[in-house]
């Protein structure tokens, strides 16, 4: 083993679980759906990013749960949510930043930070417009793969405005916008527009500085991540991976303070539960 | 909280809080009538004196409105959708007649929608004022002759001062009492935990006020022989807002990591504090009590000269409150379509933050199904003032 | 012979009725897919092949449903809120209640004896209670959506739903499964809550016996069992309730040439 | 009562003469610094109309403001700036449109927000608040807009009248309804002073409650021209037309435009015009503001042949003799009698009808006099006030009176993220369809 000691974070999302092993430095960085039959796998998600850095379950020093299925992960030593998570984790890769602009898959987030730490934060409501789930059922719907809408959005000629606030009702508009002639392009931008208004005065609560970063799977839509920046009349930052950034937050906290612990001199005390399925959900 | 004696009163308190209004049940058995009520402005005194059980409506947050809302519209704040939703269900049927205190537009807006359909024998409508000065003092006892008024009618027995009187002494007590047992959270940790204390509250505002007061004196017995593990190194909130009744917030704040050690909610906090005068005219130390004395967003408080003024008036209590009890940060939770401590929201939290205290502010529901959510905003909160 | 042809384009799915003499002799249903306009000819053309009829031979058509202005061939159009009150006049003329559960809406719809509307209301700018909530769940669960009706019916457990969103619903659906719920007691789950949602648009508006379920939903016996029983009520189904306000669009159309 | 983007037809002449009402009144309070007058940010239906004319102070309707800027279709960035800081958007949004708009005011240092509808409104000197029973942002609005104008006096005065109670007689609590009245005005009065620096001058004060007086009856006069079929005014037009009655209380102008209203009506029903022709149904407004982005809906109905006769909204003000008003000198008095019987005279008409309410006796009476075939509601989300309650209306009308048919239409006042235009015209559609049964059935 030497002297190198092992974190891991874990964030198990509505639709993604991402894994992420620092060192000194991001050892591995591994991500896997959370689909209906993963659920109960993120042990797997664990065991692939493990095996990808040469490690065994047991060489790692701590492990932090985040995310929306954080509560029951056996195997994890701590739970922190993935609004601290995510402001450590990006902090971490881009310092400037003070707003941050989180859009996963059942939450959208704003969160402002000072010197990495947290210092105010919003929620959307339990409302599926304006998350990302919203991209999804339309990419299904546009039949455009998620990872497409970004670039497909670029060439629009407009944003096809989007009455509906509802993603049911908005996914029936979009499909027959669809069925009337309208392009596809101008369509998705439509929706990222949507998006972008419902997050903005959603954000906007917090008294918003910059830099400002979007992360979380909605950062990976070029397209979203252009009508946000419309939206906050500023450019925003995107991190190199933007759905890591959860668990390299969590990674790094738990690094943060199984170091600490040491300095105190106590030895960081890892869970007896080995790695095993998760039971998620409350 | 493990490893801390144990207590006959908290068992009890815990039984009537899981089966709310059993005593009433009990009482009424015994032919006693009971008169249920909503909102911190009921003044309870006078129910005391007349005789009745009074009961405090509460809603039951862990179940969906499934027929309050063939009959109220959803624009009305959660919390009375809820409560109202119990009452249709039949969630208090041991009730007599109801008292409805004008408070809020969702409460003045509803009251031909509770009246026509729970058909009480009893109802009456309290049309307590909005703002302080001397004429409405006036007007406040007014009113309350008025109430009284309606009450003598309808149990065909007088009500006289000197039974206000009465009345007024034993909940001026059972109100120090409480004091009492708030006191024992202010050490750190606190020997009463908040799950615990909502507990205690609920109890409270569903039996007759001797039995609360006998209550609150076991109890604060039984928690003074507790001596607190060391463990001081947890987080030390206070919860601000209308009416929470329930476990689930407070649960939300103890499980993960934190002590819930103060209030200022209409259940709690908010009622406890302020007396009744005993004046010559019962009525005046009760009118004053509910106008000037109770801090809700309700009563316009505070015709200060400046806007300083008014905001001391208004939340000064607060500040003292966060001081007392060595308060690290403040949760506001308040319920969608409140418009009362909604439009109070940005001036109270840039008063608490100004004296150094972060605050959360929550915007939510009245149901545990919005519950995860707020928890992760708890839990974050938590770990942003860590 | 005078024939005449109903067409219901309704979010979800399209339906053409034909009927001759107040009688129906065809019908036709189909998703509705993107584009209203081919799908409305699609359908008739579905409902007219059956009896080897082609739209030459329609004396009056009557379009309702969502998209019935796209009906270019249509001579009126009608709302679908009086279609769906002509045609349960004409199944079971004893009910003055409906209950119409399509894709997007679900309303009740009090009509008199005359089978003309009397006061009708409909849910609001959420999803939550309308017929779309069953095929979200249908497609987790991976069974077609007429099978629900059959599986739902086996349920012990109903879970219960924390969440009124759709959307949400899913992934609830979702987690429910991993922690080991059945289907059937997730759909079960799903009725209740699409029931509740339901009868409180009866009760604001008023339960007049008797009363009946159309639309798409209807189709599904376990949530109207569950919708009868929240009611204290018998609910008449029809064997195609579907179709329902397409028939209604068709007899309106007779009227009209019998004038 | 504004002028909204795609310009709603107006069927009376004397309706579009509102907008330079509106504009009027917006600019009165520009101008109020060089006249040297005192603006007060109040409310409308507060009882404090004559107080504010008899001592020239300009009052800065929010309402009026939050309206327009809906019906420009350009509320949205308050909206936003008021959710910025936490006010809720179940809020009302009159409200939180306005207090965002004195928001950005005040971060720029006092200079009009960019692009304010018709020039903006001018920031206050004084808030004028009232605990009534109408709602609670007639508190809450000026306590939370202090938080940002914090050098701005504000005053609540509370004016309450008996609630209903089918047990109780009203008229047995009245006196001590209008005392307090009185003395909470009187309370207005001192604090006026105090900011103006001006005395009361009290027979001016008795000289604009005799004009309001009389406009409220010449304001029913005219209105009830309208009973007419066909009806020569709609409710679409009312929108417009409340506005004299509503925020020019006790001035001239607003009694001289009705008389020109009622001599235009008088000539419409002499030439038999009407507003649908043909006028197929006649539908009460029962209850509810309405969507002033959404005004064209009223034409909407109209192209249908439907009409809306009368209105409960905005029509504040009965005949006075029917109000039955003890006689007094005191101006003040005067008022809170007024006030006190106004809300309450359909007490007694609803105690007769078991299992009615004050309300629904009011919506029966309109239904009758009007000649209504059916009812329509609208439900704002943002507002409790007007619109909590319409369910059990609706329920009990059909209970303890017929089963007319009932239009229920969600939406709100302001915020138009909620509206769906095709949505609500095949509403409307279906309602008529409705009627037309409705109809069929009554002639059988
Ligand atoms: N490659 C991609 N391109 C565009 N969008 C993506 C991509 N991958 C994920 N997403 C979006 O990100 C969301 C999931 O984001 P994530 O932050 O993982 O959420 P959660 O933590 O809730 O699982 C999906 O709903 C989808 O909209
Ligand atoms: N066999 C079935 N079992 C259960 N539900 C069904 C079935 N067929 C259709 N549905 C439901 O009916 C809805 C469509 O109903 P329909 O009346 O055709 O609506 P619309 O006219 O709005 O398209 C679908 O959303 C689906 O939920
Ligand atoms: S929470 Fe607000 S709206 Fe609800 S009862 Fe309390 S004061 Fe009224
Ligand atoms: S409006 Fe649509 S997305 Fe929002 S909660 Fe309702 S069903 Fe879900
Ligand atoms: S009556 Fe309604 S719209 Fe008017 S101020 Fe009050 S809450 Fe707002």
């Amino acid at each position: 083993m030497g002297d190198i000691r092992y974190y891991a974070g874990v964030d198990i999302g509505s639709t993604m679980t991402k894994v992420v092993i620092v060192s000194d430095r991001i050892e591995t960085a591994l991500i896997g759906p959370t689909g209906p039959e993963h659920r109960k796998l993120a042990n797997k998600v664990m065991e692939d990013a493990l095996s990808q850095a040469n490690l065994k379950f047991e060489e790692l020093s701590y492990v932090v749960a985040t995310g929306y299925g954080r509560i029951n992960v056996p195997f994890a030593d701590r739970q922190i949510t993935e609004i601290t998570c995510h402001a450590k984790g990006l902090h971490s890769i881009l310092p400037t930043v003070k707003t941050i602009i989180d859009i996963g898959g059942q939450d959208s987030k704003g969160i402002r930070i000072k010197d990495g730490k947290v210092i105010n934060f919003v929620m959307n409501d339990k409302c599926a417009a304006g998350t990302g789930r919203f991209l999804e059922v339309v990419a299904d719907s546009l039949g455009v793969a998620l990872e497409k809408l970004g670039e497909v959005s670029l060439h629009a000629s407009r944003a096809t405005p989007i009455s509906s606030t509802c993603t049911v009702f908005a996914e029936h508009e979009v499909v027959n916008q669809l069925a009337n002639g309208e392009p596809v392009a101008n369509l998705v931008a439509g929706v990222h527009e949507s998006i972008a208004t419902r997050v903005y005065s959603l954000v906007r609560k917090l008294q918003i500085e910059k830099d400002i970063a979007v992360t979380g799977g909605g950062a990976k839509n070029i397209g979203l991540v252009k009508a946000l920046g419309a939206k906050f009349g500023s450019p925003v930052l995107v991190p190199p991976e933007p759905l890591i950034t959860g668990a390299l937050g969590a990674a790094l906290l738990g690094k943060e303070k199984c170091e600490k612990a040491i300095l105190d001199g106590y030895s960081p005390t890892r869970s007896k539960e080995g790695l095993r399925e998760a039971k998620l959900f409350l | 909280m493990t490893g801390l004696a144990n207590s006959k009163g908290l068992e009890t308190a815990e039984k009537y809080y899981t089966q709310y209004g059993a005593r009433a049940t009990e009482l009424k058995k015994e032919g006693r009538k009971v008169i249920g009520y909503m909102s911190a402005l009921a003044p309870v005194e006078i129910l005391t004196a007349a005789g009745v059980v009074p009961v405090r409506l509460k809603g039951f947050v862990d179940e969906a409105i499934t027929k309050g809302d063939a009959y109220m519209e959803s624009i009305i704040c959660p919390f009375v959708r809820n409560a109202f939703d119990a009452a249709i269900k039949g969630r208090f049927s041991f009730m007599d007649g109801m008292v409805l205190p004008h408070q809020c537009d969702s409460i003045d807006r509803t009251n031909d929608v509770w009246s026509s359909y729970l058909n009480l024998p009893y109802w009456h409508f309290l049309n307590v004022p909005h703002v302080t000065d001397d004429p409405s003092i006036e007007f406040m006892k007014e009113i309350l002759r008025v109430f009284i008024g309606t009450l003598e009618k309808f149990l065909g027995t007088k009500i006289t001062d000197a039974a206000i009187a009465q009345a007024i002494k034993a909940h001026n007590e059972n109100r120090r009492l409480m004091r009492g047992l708030y006191d024992l959270r202010k050490s750190n940790p606190p020997l009463i935990s908040g799950v615990e204390m909502m507990k205690v509250l609920v109890a409270a505002m569903s039996i007759p006020v001797d039995e609360s007061s006998a209550l609150i004196r076991g109890i604060t017995e039984d928690v003074k022989k507790r001596t607190a593990p060391a463990d001081g190194n947890r987080k030390r909130i206070m919860i601000i807002g209308d009416q929470i009744d329930h476990t689930a917030i407070p649960e939300s704040i103890e499980n993960t990591g934190a002590w819930l050690v103060a209030d200022d909610l209409s259940i709690g906090g908010k009622i406890y504090w302020p007396e009744v005068d005993e004046t010559a005219d019962p009525l005046q130390g009760i009118a004053e009590r509910y106008l000037r004395k109770l801090k809700i967003p309700t009563t316009f408080v505070g015709d200060g000269n400046t806007y300083e003024e008014n905001l001391e008036a208004r939340f000064g209590h607060l500040k003292q409150r966060i001081a007392e009890f060595k308060v690290d940060g403040a949760i506001l939770f308040i319920y969608k379509y409140c418009d009362p401590y909604g439009f109070e929201v940005p001036a109270m939290k840039s008063y608490i933050e100004s004296g150094g205290t972060p605050v959360l502010y929550l915007e939510d529901e009245y149901s545990t199904s919005t519950l995860a959510r707020v928890k992760t905003r708890i839990e974050a909160f938590l770990e942003m003032i860590a | 012979m005078v024939f005449v042809l109903g067409i219901d384009v309704g979010s979800g799915y399209s339906k053409a009725v034909v009927c001759e003499g107040g009688m129906v002799k065809s019908h036709a249903v189909m998703p509705s897919g993107g584009n209203y306009k081919d799908t409305a000819r699609a359908v008739s053309e579905k409902a007219l092949q059956k009896m080897n009829l082609s739209q030459g031979d329609i004396r009056y058509t009557v379009a309702t449903g969502y998209g019935a202005g796209t009906v270019d061939f249509a001579n009126e159009t009608v709302t679908d809120i009086s279609c769906h009150g002509a045609g349960i006049q004409h199944i079971f003329p004893a009910v003055r209640t409906l209950i119409d559960i399509g894709s997007q809406f679900s309303r009740v719809i009090r009509v008199n004896d005359e089978g003309k509307v009397k006061s009708f209301i409909m849910n609001e700018k959420c999803a939550g209670g309308s017929g779309k909530f069953l095929q979200i769940i249908a497609r987790i669960l991976k069974i077609g959506i007429e099978e629900i009706s059959a599986l739902s019916l086996t349920a012990t457990k109903p879970v219960e739903f924390t969440t009124g969103c759709a959307v949400f619903a899913e992934s609830e659906a979702v987690s429910r499964i991993s922690e080991g719920a059945l289907p059937a007691d997730i759909l079960a789950g799903i009725h209740n809550a699409m029931a509740s949602k339901i009868v409180t648009l009866v009760t604001r508006i008023g339960l007049e016996e008797r009363c009946a379920i159309t639309g798409g939903g209807a189709k599904d016996m376990g949530l109207a069992r569950t919708i009868g029983a929240e009611l204290s009520t018998e609910v008449l189904v029809a064997d195609e309730p579907q179709i329902t306000a397409a028939l209604g669009a068709a007899l309106l159309a007779s009227e009209r040439i019998s004038r | 009562m504004a002028e909204e983007k795609k310009g709603r037809a107006v069927a009376t002449q004397t309706a579009a003469r509102i907008p330079k009402f509106v504009r009027g009144n917006l600019s009165a309070t520009l101008k109020a610094k060089e006249e040297e007058k005192k603006v007060a940010k109040a409310f409308i239906a507060d009882g404090q109309d004559e107080i504010m004319r008899a001592m020239d102070i300009v009052p800065a309707w929010g309402e009026s403001f939050s309206g327009v800027c809906a019906a420009k279709r350009d509320a949205e960035k308050y909206l936003q700036k008021a959710e910025s800081d936490n006010f809720s958007r179940s809020l009302c949004t009159y409200a939180t449109c306005h207090i965002g708009f004195e928001m950005i005011r005040e971060e720029q240092g006092g200079a009009m927000p960019e692009g304010a509808p018709w020039g903006g409104m001018g920031r206050p000197d004084m808030i004028l608040g009232n605990g009534q029973l109408l709602c609670d942002p007639r508190f809450k609005w000026p306590q939370a807009l202090q938080h940002y104008l914090k050098d701005v006096p504000v005053f609540i005065t509370n004016m309450y009248y008996p609630p209903w109670d089918p047990n109780t007689d009203h008229h047995e609590q009245e006196k001590f309804y209008v005392k307090y009245c009185t003395e909470e005005l009187r309370e207005t009065v001192k604090f006026c002073e105090k900011v103006t620096g001006k005395k009361m001058d009290w027979d001016r004060l008795a000289a604009v409650v005799e004009l309001s007086d009389k406009t409220w009856d010449l304001f029913v006069d005219t209105y009830d021209l309208r009973k007419a079929i066909p009806t020569p005014m709609d409710t679409g037009d009312a929108m417009n037309t409340m506005v004299p009655l509503t925020f020019n209380l006790g001035t001239q102008e607003a009694y001289d435009f009705y008389v020109e209203l009622n001599s235009e009506l008088k000539q419409k029903i002499a030439g038999g015009i009407g507003v649908a022709d043909p006028e197929k149904y006649r539908l009460i407004w029962a209850a509810g503001l309405p969507s002033w982005f959404a005004l064209n809906d009223f034409q909407y109905f109209n192209s249908k042949g439907a009409v809306f006769p009368v209105e409960v909204t905005y029509r504040g003000c009965e005949k006075i003799e029917r109000l039955d008003l003890p006689k007094t000198n005191d101006p003040l008095e005067h008022i809170a009698w007024r006030w006190v019987r106004y809300w309450t005279h359909w007490y007694d008409a609803a105690r007769k009808r078991h299992g009615s309410t004050p309300k629904v006796e009011r919506i029966i009476e309109y239904i009758e006099d009007y000649k209504c075939d059916g009812a329509v509601f609208h439900s704002a989300f943002s507002c409790r006030s007007w619109h909590a309650g319409i369910i059990n209306q609706a329920d009990v009308l059909r209970k303890v009176y017929k089963d007319i048919p009932i239009l229920i239409m969600e939406g709100d006042i302001v915020d138009i993220s909620s509206y769906n235009e095709a949505d609500t015209h095949n509403r409307i559609d279906a309602f008529i369809e409705t009627l037309e049964a409705y109809k069929g059935k009554q002639k059988k």
